[in-house]
């Protein structure tokens, strides 16, 4: 086993590089790597694809910041709140640059990874059929099912080059647990060429051990390993802190204009250095009140002999 | 009549079309309240299946901004993969799915992804997310939406979530399951396809609400049900539910 | 929620009907549902499909007892002793009658429940290109994939009337807690039209729900549930027994025959009216061996809020 | 030469096979052995795939009978589905696979489905179970089997799990992965495919066995390689973990 914890501007800046694919919000609106996506646009990473499934306000913060030059997603949007104006502006306007948008839906998005998962260079499906989605889509081609004769979708693998995954635990090594929704992160994780970690606690080898069926990553498909407390907020993480929705009001409003935008991006991100000042920024009361108030923790399951 | 909003009667009119021990496929805002406030009324064995992974009977014990917040999760029937609810989808079981939009045409089909305006500018809207799967392959589907004359043009710019698509027998045609609009929920009013064309027809009208009000505000000879009814208020017991699943009326004004 | 708990007896009374197709041994060769599988030959069910990847030695005696039409599976032997002598009687010499055998990798068995369990009416693979497995079968067609030109087999999706799993946890309303090696049985479960759980416990509605994402079998999907302690002797059960090497040896040794199978079978299942008369044959010393020495409890999971 | 077991030599010889680092697809019974002999002498990171869904980068404290005994899942690095390690199979990341067999031929094409007999007789056999998976996907894998007249025929009654089909470009004419048999492992020798050809030869006489022995136990006209190596015997030290590793020799005698 290979120790793999480093900081995480030695992740992005070692594993992410301009114009890779880049799978993130995999567990929907929990546990999204909005440290890590801070942290690429701090080092200016360019021309990223970003794929997912519906990506809150991560992949506008990215677009805004100009690190991106296609999306691969079936929503871009505050799920709260509403629009996600950075998209607009880039696909209306091309402000700061124009974006490629391939437009899929929850299921195509699980679908393409899940191929790339299993090893095939494709997965069937009747989602879609007779949308303008699938009109004319790269990714989605009309076959005929081999055995009824029926008109199905081909969904495309999608392998990206680095999925970026927020979990609750992690051991050095990178086998991590995680609970609560999953999403498709798992697909994303075995799709994917590397795989970067940010967790919120770094525990034992041992504990891990102690619940293989929780173990949804293991280690060897992991290339970095980032402790990375609070590395998901504003969205929520199962056990550690729930959703901070005032900040994705606060974000909607103050993003309505390019100026706006800038102005947030400065205070939250381009001005502090790192997560932890991130969080000192946030301050102690804000955290507080975010934090889980009361446990309720898993009956055990006994893995004995 | 202006004792509740707007909202609050889209809200119990979605709770209505639920029925007891159906499978759901909730959504977020409007369907999810719709939801909760089916299963504390006529739908108690109501199952909720959401697209991050999570199953629920038990409603949360707190209001959700999203279906990933964390009061969705404790003590959930279970959390896993979104292929696993999606399975459960594509498998037909879901009987009954909410959506909302940008447009809905004639024949139901729903708009949630561009509008291309007059010129050659488009309006860029967030996309399908999971709409498009509930669209496609629950055994129906309800579409909330404002009616507005802009956004019920006799046919999308975009069919992000196929309904009818150009009428009857389409659906089969482009290997869609049967599935389809059962009704479109309003601000105005409720829609539902007639039988044989699967054009959408005014089938009630909300408390207040005039007629032309609604054909004015649709983009198309909205063809109308006889009779036409009424759409019930709101109970005062569906009222003071609703208001306490959501005191700060953060979806309900 | 509908209660669901019923007597093993009552469960395969009124859910498994002559000429069926049933799944069971998803786990492959933990936890199979042998007290289910036994029950079944006692109340003479005929002319069934039985279905999964491999079986262990459970296939083997539906074959002998007769029970059995057709075998749609990966492998059936006895995995630590060899060969399944009812299966070579039946395929070889007809006796008791008879079998057709639909043969499978492990992968495509996996495939077609998975297909199933996605809704859609194949998948695609590389595996078995080439094989004699793949020639001429019916749920195994040669296609090509419609973006790369490259061959490869369209697994049909299998969609069984029944599927058995034995878990070691459930409540009353069927949602189920397990863990350890899963195999195909979630596929399986959600591929089947109707599921019959057996548990090793019945615990409460509340224990279940401290961890729904142990709960791989929600309760809406089951339709019957018994709680039979032990059903899965002789295989394992992760945090309850080991698997009993002992026996798989002596029914090896004792089935070479078919009047030694016949004395097998009047000995432990038709001379045994259900699995607590099973387990007080098999003697309190030899459970007392089985049983795990040492408990091994998984760190929690907070779901608090 | 008698102070180890024809068992032993094989089990040694499959560690031997094995790289550090390597991710396996482990199998039962002899295999497992070497595995795990494997990881205690110079392949200590490999990392072993079950197709009941495990993953172990650890040694089971105990002796297994199938992989889905106790001991191979408490404190395993992973426990899942089938389909997760198959997956990581299909996507071309095993490194190197074990599977015995009833028949192997000229090419290295392995049955363990049915064996025709004279007459219309058949001879049922198991099946693949992960076998077939194994030699369509594996990166190479390694066959384990006794060494007989009729289980080396030139060709085999029924291919389970595909080696190099007829000969060079067949694999990939079929549209499997490139893959195919590393090395026929037996209690005589070790053979492995001519990279031209890809026709099985000798390449390594186990201590005290004649090239005559082995050429009368095999099916067809065996190429040998020049020269051909002798197979060094069990060091004391695998000796010793081997015997620790199955002290009563159920797998060893």
């Amino acid at each position: 086993m290979t120790r793999k914890l480093m900081s995480l501007s030695e992740a992005i800046g070692r594993y992410v590089a301009d114009g890779m694919s880049l799978v993130m919000g995999t567990a929907l609106e929990a546990a999204i790597p909005f440290a890590a996506g801070h942290e690429i646009i701090r080092q200016g990473k360019r021309d990223l694809t970003v794929i997912g499934p519906i990506s809150d306000i991560l992949f506008d913060q990215l677009i805004g910041a100009g690190c991106v030059r296609r999306v691969i997603a079936a929503w871009v949007g505050n799920v709260s709140e509403g629009s996600a104006y950075n998209l607009r502006r880039a696909v209306e306007e091309g402000v700061p640059h124009f974006v490629d948008v391939e437009d899929h839906t929850n299921l195509t998005i699980a679908l393409g990874l899940h191929a790339a998962a299993l090893g095939v260079p494709y997965l069937p499906t009747r989602t879609a059929l007779g949308s303008d989605v699938a009109r004319g889509h790269p990714g989605l081609r009309p076959i005929r099912c081999p055995y009824t004769g029926e008109p199905l979708l081909a969904v495309r693998a999608l392998a990206p080059d680095v999925a970026i995954v927020h979990v609750q635990r992690a051991d050095e090594f990178g086998n991590c647990h995680l609970w609560g929704n999953l999403g498709v992160t798992l697909d994303a994780v075995r799709a994917s060429r590397s795989v970067i970690v940010t967790a919120e606690e770094i525990v034992s080898a041992d504990l891990i051990r102690s619940d293989p069926n929780r173990t949804l990553i293991p280690g060897f498909l992991v290339t970095a390993v980032v402790h990375e407390p609070w590395g998901a907020h504003p969205s929520p993480v199962v056990g550690y802190y729930h959703r901070d929705h005032a900040h994705f009001r606060e974000y909607h409003e103050r993003t309505r204009t390019r100026e706006g935008f800038l102005a947030w991006l400065k205070e939250w991100v381009l001005s502090v250095p790192d997560r932890s000042r991130y969080m000192d920024r946030l301050g102690p009361e804000r955290r507080r009140a975010l934090r889980i108030a009361q446990s309720a923790l898993s009956a055990p399951a006994d893995f004995g002999c | 009549m202006d004792d509740f909003t707007p909202r609050e009667l889209m809200i119990v009119a979605a709770a209505r079309e639920l029925r007891d021990g159906e499978i759901v496929f909730v959504g977020m805002r409007l369907p999810l309240l719709g939801f909760l406030l089916a299963k504390r009324t006529h739908a108690p064995r109501a199952l909720g299946l959401y697209e991050n992974g999570v199953i629920r009977e038990t409603p949360a014990a707190e209001l959700l901004y999203t279906m990933s917040d964390l009061p969705n999760i404790t003590r959930a029937t279970a959390c896993g993969e979104m292929l696993m609810v999606m399975g459960l989808l594509a498998q037909g079981r879901v009987d009954v799915g909410f959506i909302g939009g940008a447009e809905v045409d004639r024949f139901g089909n729903v708009n949630t992804t561009l509008v291309r305006r007059e010129g050659k500018s488009i309006l860029r809207l967030p996309g399908s997310g999971g709409a498009g799967d509930i669209a496609s392959l629950a055994r129906r589907f309800i579409v909330l939406m404002p009616h507005e004359r802009r956004r019920f043009p006799a046919r999308v710019s975009y069919i992000t979530s196929p309904g009818y698509g150009e009428g009857r027998g389409w659906r089969q045609r482009v290997g869609l399951p049967p599935g389809g609009p059962a009704a479109v929920i309003t601000d105005k009013a409720i829609l539902r396809p007639d039988p044989e064309t699967k054009e959408l027809r005014l089938v009630s009208l909300h408390p207040g609400v005039s007629l032309e009000e609604v054909r004015a505000s649709t983009g198309w000879d909205l063809q109308i049900a006889d009779p036409v009814e009424r759409t019930p208020p709101p109970t005062p017991q569906e009222l003071r539910l609703l208001r306490s699943l959501d005191p700060e009326g953060v979806w309900t004004r």
